[in-house]
Order: C-alpha cells, then structure tokens, then sequence
C-alpha cells in the first residue's frame, strides 16, 4: 500500500564528499522492502516542485525507521542535506518493486555504481539474515566518494574501484567481475545504465537483476514519465512502478 | 443542496475538481491511493487511433515553480482503451471525460465517434493543443480556421458533448475559442502547456530527448488565468479551467475569472492526494468567502472590469 | 584578450551581461550601488516622445518564482531623458541601448530619430511588445508585416543600429523575427513578458489595477529559451536573450540556445548587485566548463540537434 | 550608503496574533534612522521570489541590532517568521527617507495604525531623547492583534483604540484624535491609507508627516512600481526612495 506520510527525521549526517546518510522514522517502515524506492518532497514551496526519487538503503522494523543514503546533486538534495533531526519530511512510498531476495539460494554477488550503492546494503543485510552469502564490488569515482565501505566488509567479501584509482582496485567494477569466481547463483546490480548494460554483458549466461534509474514525474505510473523499451510482449516497462528492479536483459536500458 | 454541484453539458459533476488529462494516467494507479468516485470527474489520457509508444526519455525536466514534459502522446491505443481502461472505471461513480489526439481529421473523428459510445464516457476533451508531437495536436490549434473544421468533424460524430482543449502558445486565445464555438463546440478547457526548454548547464544538451516540452505547474497559472479571463469575456461556453491548479486559493482564483470548472495536472506529482483534500476543503473555503455555492464565484473577478471602467 | 568581450552591431560589450529595459531605470539608483563602467551595457527604461505616469497602482505582483508588471512605460519623456538622464550616464564608460516605445509609427520614428544622436546611445531597442499600454507596443510586435513597416521606418532615421524587442505573446515568434530581419534589424532582444493575472484570493479581484500585466522573472526562463532557440535557427541576427537570467547556469543556458549576450531583468529587484556579481564570477564559470571565450558557448545546443536527428 | 548585508537573526519572538519582533545585528544599524525601511529577501528559494519591505521599529547602534515589528500576511512574512537566532538574513538597506525628528520641539503626536505602528517606536525613542514630549495614538483591530503597548506607555501618554472595542477604546484613531489638545508642534503618522487620509483632513492645519505604503519591487527607486500622484510640481513621487515619508498634503493618496 503506497501511503503518504510526514515522516520524522531522527539522524542525517555526512559520510563521504556530497554523500549523506538520513534516518526517518514513520508507520510506513512496516511494508518496505529492499530494491524499493520512496518519491520526496524535499522542501515545502513551488521550487523544488517535484518529488525526488531516493532508494530505501537499510530498514529497521523494531525501530520504524529507515535510512537513506545520497548525493547532493541539484536543488532538490541540497535542501534534503539542510534536514536537521526532529524535522518532517513528505515522504511516499514505498514504491516499485524491490529485489526478489528469494532467488539467491547459497550465494550472490551485488554490484553497485555510485549512488546506485544504497539499495544493495539492505539487500546484503537481508541475503545474510537468510544464510546465503554475499559478494560486494562497488564502483566509485574517487576515493573521496567512496561511502559504507565497512558497513558491506562486515556482510562478506567486498572489493571497492575507484575511476582514478585513489581507492581500492583502479578502474570499473567490471575489472573485478572478471576475476570473480562464478560459483554464484544470482546476482543483483543497481548504478548508472551503461555499468548495467556492462554487468548484464558479462554475466550474459547467469540469472541477474537490475535497477535502473529514469527521470520521473509521478513515481507511481500515471504519468508514463519513466518508461524503458522492453524485448519482451510488455514493448515497455515504467520504472517507477514495474521496477526499479527488473531481470536482466529485458530492459532496453535507454 | 450541494453547494459544489456543476452542471456543464454532458457533465453532473458532483463538484468542480478533476484531475487534467495526462497527469493521471487512466486513474488505476489513482485508484490504489482513494476512491475516484470522490472526482468530479476524470479526464483520462490522449487516446489515439493506434497505440504510441511516445516520445525518448528523459520525458520530463523541473523548472523555476514548473516542470517540462514531452511525454508524446503515449497511450495503449484506441481498442485497448476501450476494452480495458474504461470498463476498469466503470467500478466509480464518476464521469469520464476522454481526451482525444490525432495527426489527422480521420484520427480525430475516428476516435471521438468510438469513444463516446463509452458507456462512462459522458465528454469529449479535445486536445488540439499538444506540443509535443511532431504532426497534428497544435497545429490544429493554431489556426482558428482548421481548429473550426476540426470542431465540425468531431460534433458530427460524438455522442456526447465536445469541449475542446486550447493551446496557450498562440497570439490571440479568444479568437481560437471563438471559432470552436462556430464550429459547435459544447465547451472549452483550457489551458495546455506553454511550450518550453531546459538545458544540462554543463553541457548546454537540451535535458528532454525532445528537446523542448510542455510547461507545466504553478509557473504558468498567471497565464492561465490571464487566458480564461479574456476568453470569458468573449464566450458564453463553459470552460474547464487548468494551469498550476495546486492550492484551494488556485481553485478560487480559475473560479473568479470564469472558469465553471477546475482541472489539476502537475500538482497530483506532488501530491497525490491533492484532488480529494481539495474537494474535502473547498467547502470551508466557501464558507470562509461568505459564498454559498461553487456557482457563485464563477466569473466574480468580471465585475472590477465594470468598476474600474466607471472610476 | 578579453574572453567575455563580445562584438555586435554597434556594440562593443566588454562583457555579455547588462541590465534590462525597466529593471534598471536610467541607471542613477544603481550608479548608487556599485561601478555602472562594469556593465557590458545599460538598457535604459522605455523612453516615449511625451512624459507618461503610467497606469495606476499596484503595479506589481508576485507569482510562483516569477512576478507580474503593469508599469505603463512611466517615463520623463524624450527630452528629458535627452537633456538629463543620458548626460548623466555619460560619465561612466559603457555602451547605452535605448528603448524606444510609442503608440503610432511617427512616434517611434522620432524618439528613435532624435535618442539616436545622443553620443552614449550606441544601439537602439525597439519595443514592440509592451503588454502593459493600451495602444500601440503590442501591436506592432505580433503582426509580421506592422512590425516589418516599423522597424522599416525606424531604421530609416536612426543613427545607430537597430534592435527589435520581440513579445513572446504570438504563435510563431520566428515568423516575427523574419519579418524584422527583412525590415532591416540589426538584431534582435527578446522576450519581453508573458501576459499575466493575479486575483486577490479573498475578492477576486485583480491585484494589479490594470488588472494584466506582464509575467517575467525564474518561472519564464524555460519559454524564453525556447524562443531563442527557435529564433536562432531561423536568423543570423544577433540575439540579446533575456527572459528570468538570475544565476551563472541561467547565462550560459542563453547563451547555449544562441543568445550572444544576455540581459538581466527582475533579478536586479531581488539582487540589485546581480550584474556585476555575474560578470565576476563569468570567467571561473568558463574556465570550469573548459570554454575559452563567451562566443564559443553561443548556440552550442543546437548540435546536439543533429546529433540526436542521425540518432 | 544603501547596502546589502547578510544580517545574523538575534532574536525572533511572537508579541501578539500574528505579530512578530524581530530583531538582527550588522553593520548597516549604524546608518539607520527611524522612518527608514529595509527590503529583506526572506527565503532563498525563487519562491517568494521578491523582497519585503519592512520598516525599522527599534535600533540600538551600540549592539548593532535594529528590530522589525511585523505581521505574517502571506508567503514572505510566513518564510520570515521561521527564523531562528543564529540564522542570516539577506537586508537591503537602510531604504527611503525617515521622519524628519528636527521639526519636533516641545510636543509630537505620533498616530500608528496597526502595521504602520512600528516606525513610530524608534521615532518616540528618538524624540523623547532629545527631551520632546510625545502622545501617542495607536489602533488596532482587536485586543490580540495589540502589540507594544507597554513599550509606547514608558515613553509618553498613549491610547489604544481597537476597532471591535475589545481593548482601549472602541474605534478608530481619529475618535481620540479628536478629543486631544491641539497645543503639538508636529504630528506624526504611518497606517494604511484611508487613516492616513482621515489624519491629514483632521489636523489639516498641523505641520505633519505621513508614511505611506505601496507595493514594491526594486525598493530603490528604479522600477517605478511605488509611485503616488503629488500635489507638488514633481508630479509623482517613489514610496521607496522620495519616501516613505512624506510632508501631509503632498501625496495624492493611492
Ligand atoms: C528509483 C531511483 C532511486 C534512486 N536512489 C537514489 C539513492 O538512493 N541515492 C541517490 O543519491 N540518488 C538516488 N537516485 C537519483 C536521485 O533521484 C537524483 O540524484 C535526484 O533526484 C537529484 O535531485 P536534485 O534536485 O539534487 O538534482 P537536480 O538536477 O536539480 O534535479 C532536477 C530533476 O531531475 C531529476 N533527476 C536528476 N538526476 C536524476 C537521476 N539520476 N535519476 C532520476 N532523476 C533525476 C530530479 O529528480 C529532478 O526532477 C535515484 C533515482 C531513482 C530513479
Ligand atoms: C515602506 C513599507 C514599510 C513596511 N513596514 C512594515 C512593518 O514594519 N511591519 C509589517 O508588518 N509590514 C510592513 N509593511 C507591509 C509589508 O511589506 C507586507 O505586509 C509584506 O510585504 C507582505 O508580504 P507577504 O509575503 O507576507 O504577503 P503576500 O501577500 O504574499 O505578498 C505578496 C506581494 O505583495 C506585497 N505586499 C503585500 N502586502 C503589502 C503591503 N501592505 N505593502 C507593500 N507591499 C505589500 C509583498 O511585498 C509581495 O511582493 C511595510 C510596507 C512598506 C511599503
Ligand atoms: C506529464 C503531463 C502529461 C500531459 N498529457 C496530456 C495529454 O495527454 N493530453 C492533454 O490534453 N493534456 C496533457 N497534459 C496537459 C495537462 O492536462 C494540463 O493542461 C497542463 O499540464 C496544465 O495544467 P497543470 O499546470 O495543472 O499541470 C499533460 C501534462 C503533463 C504535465
Ligand atoms: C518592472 C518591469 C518593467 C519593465 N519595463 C520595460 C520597458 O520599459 N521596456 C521594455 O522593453 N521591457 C520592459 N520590461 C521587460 C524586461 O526588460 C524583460 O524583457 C523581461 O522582464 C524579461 O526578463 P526578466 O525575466 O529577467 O525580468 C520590464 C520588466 C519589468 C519587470
Ligand atoms: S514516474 Fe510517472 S509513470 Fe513513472
Ligand atoms: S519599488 Fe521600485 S521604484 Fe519604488
């Protein structure tokens, strides 16, 4: 059930450069799932108008709270990054469907690109809680931009790139895929589309799923804002409600 | 009484609030957060003749107060229309108003004669104002003389009243309306959106793949209203009116100017909700002015232009 | 060399960024506040033959991200503007850009004739799109052939080069700046406003006494620079784009759709040290995008309009 | 020297319904005269977009803190009145032309009307300074939108009127107007408009100043929105640059 809900800020801080962690609490943290996605109103005037898409990155029940991990970009983040604890935000979700956690059976690898980082750690927290054992490589720019580096080496085996190098192995995550063994059932894979297209590619012959990101409008499939072609009978998925998450190599990643 | 009651041809709107074309899909995803029934009515989705897949992502872009989209048009197509959206609607107790779009006469006249043997379709909406398809939508909205025949050809073949969308990038907006009224039309709704662009500051790219798209929100309601108040003066149809509605006060001021009736589009982004809270306020608001019905206030801000000429 | 040296019909500009017709006065206030010598140019208030007071108050409003004026080219008149606001400005060492408004043709061609002389005045601007007069302004600028004829006969008697201020309010504004351009433009500055509304949310009634008035200000840039897109596509003239210029990225972003200067209006209200703020910070923007000089920004949109059409 | 300044809020409580005090530090205090406005860009979004005009009520130059008396109306003053100590504000100022404090000898009425009581405090401060007496007519909607008027008694003889009588005396300025002793070198006014005029036509044979208001954009004389017809050869005036005060009879009142 999709609520709207003025949720209350309970921690933001900032982890790495532009990169901040926000906590809120509220009645909706009961129904959220990893891969899910909340749609933000970050301010309360006309400018920024539209609600900010921002991936559900750790989910605690017991306390009705969850995180969200982001980078200032433009408008809409820089007034997110301004929340103080004690502060509402206009939160709706949870939206999209989230990584179907039950097709990793003993073990699988996450691969995530930049902001396309948060959604994997609840992921991770979930497959571990589950017993299956999980494979980390996250892609970063630069050393600086690197965030929740120990938060995943505590779930299971992590390797960081960094573009420049600055950080953990030089070069894309698809510079580590190569030497991973592949001994896994599945994987799962969140970042910007050519790092998808790249992940699908290389692992052509083993099940996968992606999330992908789209310019959006409504973030609840009114408003067809967000669509991607598909090779399947569907011609076209929206991504605000058919995913984020979808199995690989049916999107047409725009 | 019901004080919000709006009778328009073809239309028993229980109030005077609906959410705009496009902006609410064909009212399922809706559906899943209130009861439509609560609308006054639903202006659903262009329909065309054959499904459209629509225009290249990104579709949309945020503005000052506004948003650009250049969705193009992108609808499952008449058949699918008919045999799934609309029987799903029928489950509400609420008009439907479709909107139809086409790159030709036939496109337009095909569709407006199926569509209205709909059994909720109570209106047609007209779209003759779309800015974001390469043929057809606005430029049978440019010119008073084609949007004319175009108004003929469809009230040859509806079966219910035809109300027709006014695009707002034109000179003269009261001309426009006052040929559709030749042409028969039985309303107006206006506005669409201006026709805009938003460039990537880095890299000087337009941000939509269509390079310009349809403004939006409460950046153009100065417009909008301007639009409505000199087509009011020049008119007697009703008019539905739209552009940047988001707050109770936006509801009044379309009122004011000689809207009977009021559509909200980007504002259901925001906020989902916004059309039932409107409705669930207005009549505090009504209160609050001294007003007794919806009707009242049509056309009030008319009455200054007398004083003002007297002074 | 002067990286945000910028080169046009009469106008040498040390920089491409100057304060906009009525946004600025004659320039006195601000010659106030800070150096009028850093401006690339000054575009001074709308001049008329005759003194005008104006329309009645209110004469402002504020809208979403943007504000409404109805000023009614207020002004000193032709020879005071000649014998007491231009001798002022001459201290200081930049180009000035006249205004010229009027209701008939003789009217801009004597103000344009005798404002030409003047030794600061180095370009004229045309305005041909004042929404707030009752007669002429707009007029000219929404029929191609009256504006060809003025801008003819404008041309005709002045002494330095020739602007045409284009209104957005039209169908086709390219259809507007061929016209001119055939009329003989030297270039051409736009947009003026978008016509605009605000009610009183309590009464209904208008805000503004002149109850419409022009929209300008962040919720317009999206319009305006779509126009200058559209118009640079059309037409080699030069472009002084303007239209909601409040930030560095709004600069570029004109420049990017073809503008080869820019001019900032309302924001002056909001910041009255915007202009020089700009020109400082010019050069570090440049240097950031890895760009040399202010003109290899100007129309750098536009290939990625044949990019995506072999795409 | 009109200068544009981020001012620290110091201090920002709620006095009456709607009223706020508000008071800022910064260098411009020390240029600042009672009459004086300054024009307060309130948030920092394009929404409001434009300043507000707001009058000085209180400055204290060896704290460098002037205070503002206003009444949240809309959008500008709503922004405004979330502020907190600590926070910066965007000032313009000092703006306009104040109360010419010399043409008061012995006595001075200072007559306010609701938001246009403000400027009066700093003046009655200023006058009672150099050892003029002042009475003081203040009026107000109703008792709860009554604000200062303990400050305004500790200076001089003051009367309250509110328009539904539920605090002073029952009606307008005028009604104790006209009951006072006409012995005053000079009176004193800021209110809305048809007070104004109401003023001016009682003490038409009085030497007197009135404030006026007028919508606003640039504030510094360049736009021409402010602008009021006079009686004078100038024709018409600037509310924000002639003014916003004005010699009685001189202002063709709006
Ligand atoms: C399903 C989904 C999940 C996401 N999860 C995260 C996350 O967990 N952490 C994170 O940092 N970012 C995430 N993003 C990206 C995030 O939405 C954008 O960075 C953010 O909207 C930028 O807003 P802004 O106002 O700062 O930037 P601006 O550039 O000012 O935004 C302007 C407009 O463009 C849109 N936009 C800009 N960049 C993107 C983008 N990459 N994707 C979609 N819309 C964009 C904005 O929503 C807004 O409408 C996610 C995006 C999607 C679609
Ligand atoms: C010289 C001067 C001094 C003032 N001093 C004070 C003061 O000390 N205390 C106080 O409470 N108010 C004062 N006002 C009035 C104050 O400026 C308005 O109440 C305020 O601008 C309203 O802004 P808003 O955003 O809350 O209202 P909105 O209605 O949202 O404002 C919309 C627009 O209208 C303008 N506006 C609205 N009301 C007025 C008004 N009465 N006068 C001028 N512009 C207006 C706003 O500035 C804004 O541009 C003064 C006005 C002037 C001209
Ligand atoms: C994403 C989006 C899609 C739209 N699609 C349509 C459409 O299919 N048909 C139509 O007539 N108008 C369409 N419109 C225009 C709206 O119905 C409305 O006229 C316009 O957005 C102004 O109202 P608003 O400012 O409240 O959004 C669309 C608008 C938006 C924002
Ligand atoms: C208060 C005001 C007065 C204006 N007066 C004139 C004028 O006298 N002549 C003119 O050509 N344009 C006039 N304009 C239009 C501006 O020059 C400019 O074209 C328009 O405001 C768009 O730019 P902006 O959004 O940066 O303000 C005026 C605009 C404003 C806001
Ligand atoms: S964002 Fe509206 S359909 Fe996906
Ligand atoms: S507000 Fe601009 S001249 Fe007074």
């Amino acid at each position: 059930m999709i609520q709207k809900e003025w949720m209350t800020v309970t921690n933001q801080r900032n982890i790495a450069n532009r990169i901040y962690e926000l906590t809120v609490r509220g009645g909706m943290v009961a129904s959220m799932e990893p891969g899910q996605f909340v749609h933000i109103r970050t301010g309360d005037s006309f400018e920024p108008l539209l609600r900010r898409p921002i991936s559900i990155a750790a989910i605690n029940p017991e306390k009705s709270e969850f995180t969200m991990l982001y980078r200032v970009e433009g408008r809409g983040t820089e007034v997110l990054a301004a929340k103080r604890a004690g502060d509402k935000i206009d939160v709706l979700g949870p939206l999209g469907n989230g990584f179907p956690i039950g097709e990793a059976k003993q073990k699988a690898v996450l691969i995530g690109g930049g902001i396309g980082v948060p959604p994997l750690y609840e992921l991770a927290c979930q497959l571990n809680a589950r017993g299956v054992e999980t494979v980390h490589v996250l892609g970063f720019e630069t050393a600086e931009a690197v965030f929740y580096e120990k938060e995943f080496s505590v779930l299971g085996e992590t390797h960081i790139t960094t573009v420049d190098g600055t950080h953990g192995i030089k070069g894309f995550v698809t510079h580590v895929m190569n030497e991973l063994p592949t001994d896994f059932d599945v994987y799962y894979s969140c970042g910007p589309s050519p790092m998808l297209k790249a992940v699908e590619e290389l692992y052509v012959d083993k099940k996968g799923f992606l999330s992908y990101e789209q310019r959006m409008g409504c973030g609840i499939g009114a408003c067809f804002a967000c669509v991607c072609k598909t090779n399947d009978e569907r011609d076209y998925v929206k991504v605000c409600s058919d995913g984020p998450v979808f199995p690989a190599k049916v999107v047409v990643a725009g | 009484m019901n004080r919000l009651k709006v009778t328009l041809p073809g239309l028993e709107l229980s109030n005077p609030i609906m959410p705009a074309s496009g902006c609410f899909g064909f009212g399922k995803e809706f559906a899943g957060l209130y009861d439509l029934s609560q609308l006054g009515a639903i202006m659903i989705k262009a329909t065309t003749r054959e499904m459209r897949f629509g225009n290249p992502t990104p579709r949309v872009a945020e503005t000052a107060a506004g948003m650009l989209n250049a969705i193009g048009l992108q609808n499952p197509g008449l058949d699918k229309v008919m045999t799934q959206e609309l029987p799903y609607l029928e489950q509400f107790d609420v008009p439907i108003i479709a909107n139809v779009a086409g790159t030709t006469t036939e496109d337009y006249a095909e569709v407006a004669r199926a569509i209205s043997t709909a059994p909720n379709v109570k209106a047609l909406e007209i779209n003759i104002s779309c800015p974001n398809v390469k043929e057809g939508g606005i430029t049978f909205g440019t010119n008073p003389k084609i949007a004319q025949a175009l108004t003929e050809a469809v009230k040859a073949v509806s079966a219910v009243p035809v109300y027709i969308k006014l695009s707002p990038n034109v000179t003269d907006i009261t001309e426009i309306a006052k040929a559709v009224e030749a042409g028969g039309a039985d309303g107006l709704t206006m506005i669409n959106t201006l026709l805009g662009m938003r460039l990537d500051a880095q890299t000087g790219k337009p941000v939509l793949a269509n390079r310009t798209g349809g403004l939006s929100g409460p950046s153009i309601k100065p417009v909008a209203l301007r639009m409505v108040y000199d087509v009011r003066k020049q008119t007697d149809l009703p008019i539905i009116g739209m552009g940047g509605v988001s707050t109770l006060d936006d509801v009044i001021d379309f009122l004011s100017v000689g809207a009977d009736a009021v559509a909200v589009g980007t504002a259901n982004f925001v906020n989902p909700f916004i059309c039932p809270e409107l409705i669930e306020e207005l009549p505090g608001k009504l209160d609050e002015l001294g007003i007794k019905t919806v009707q009242e206030l049509t056309g009030r801000s008319h009455q200054y232009e007398l004083a003002n000429h007297r002074a």
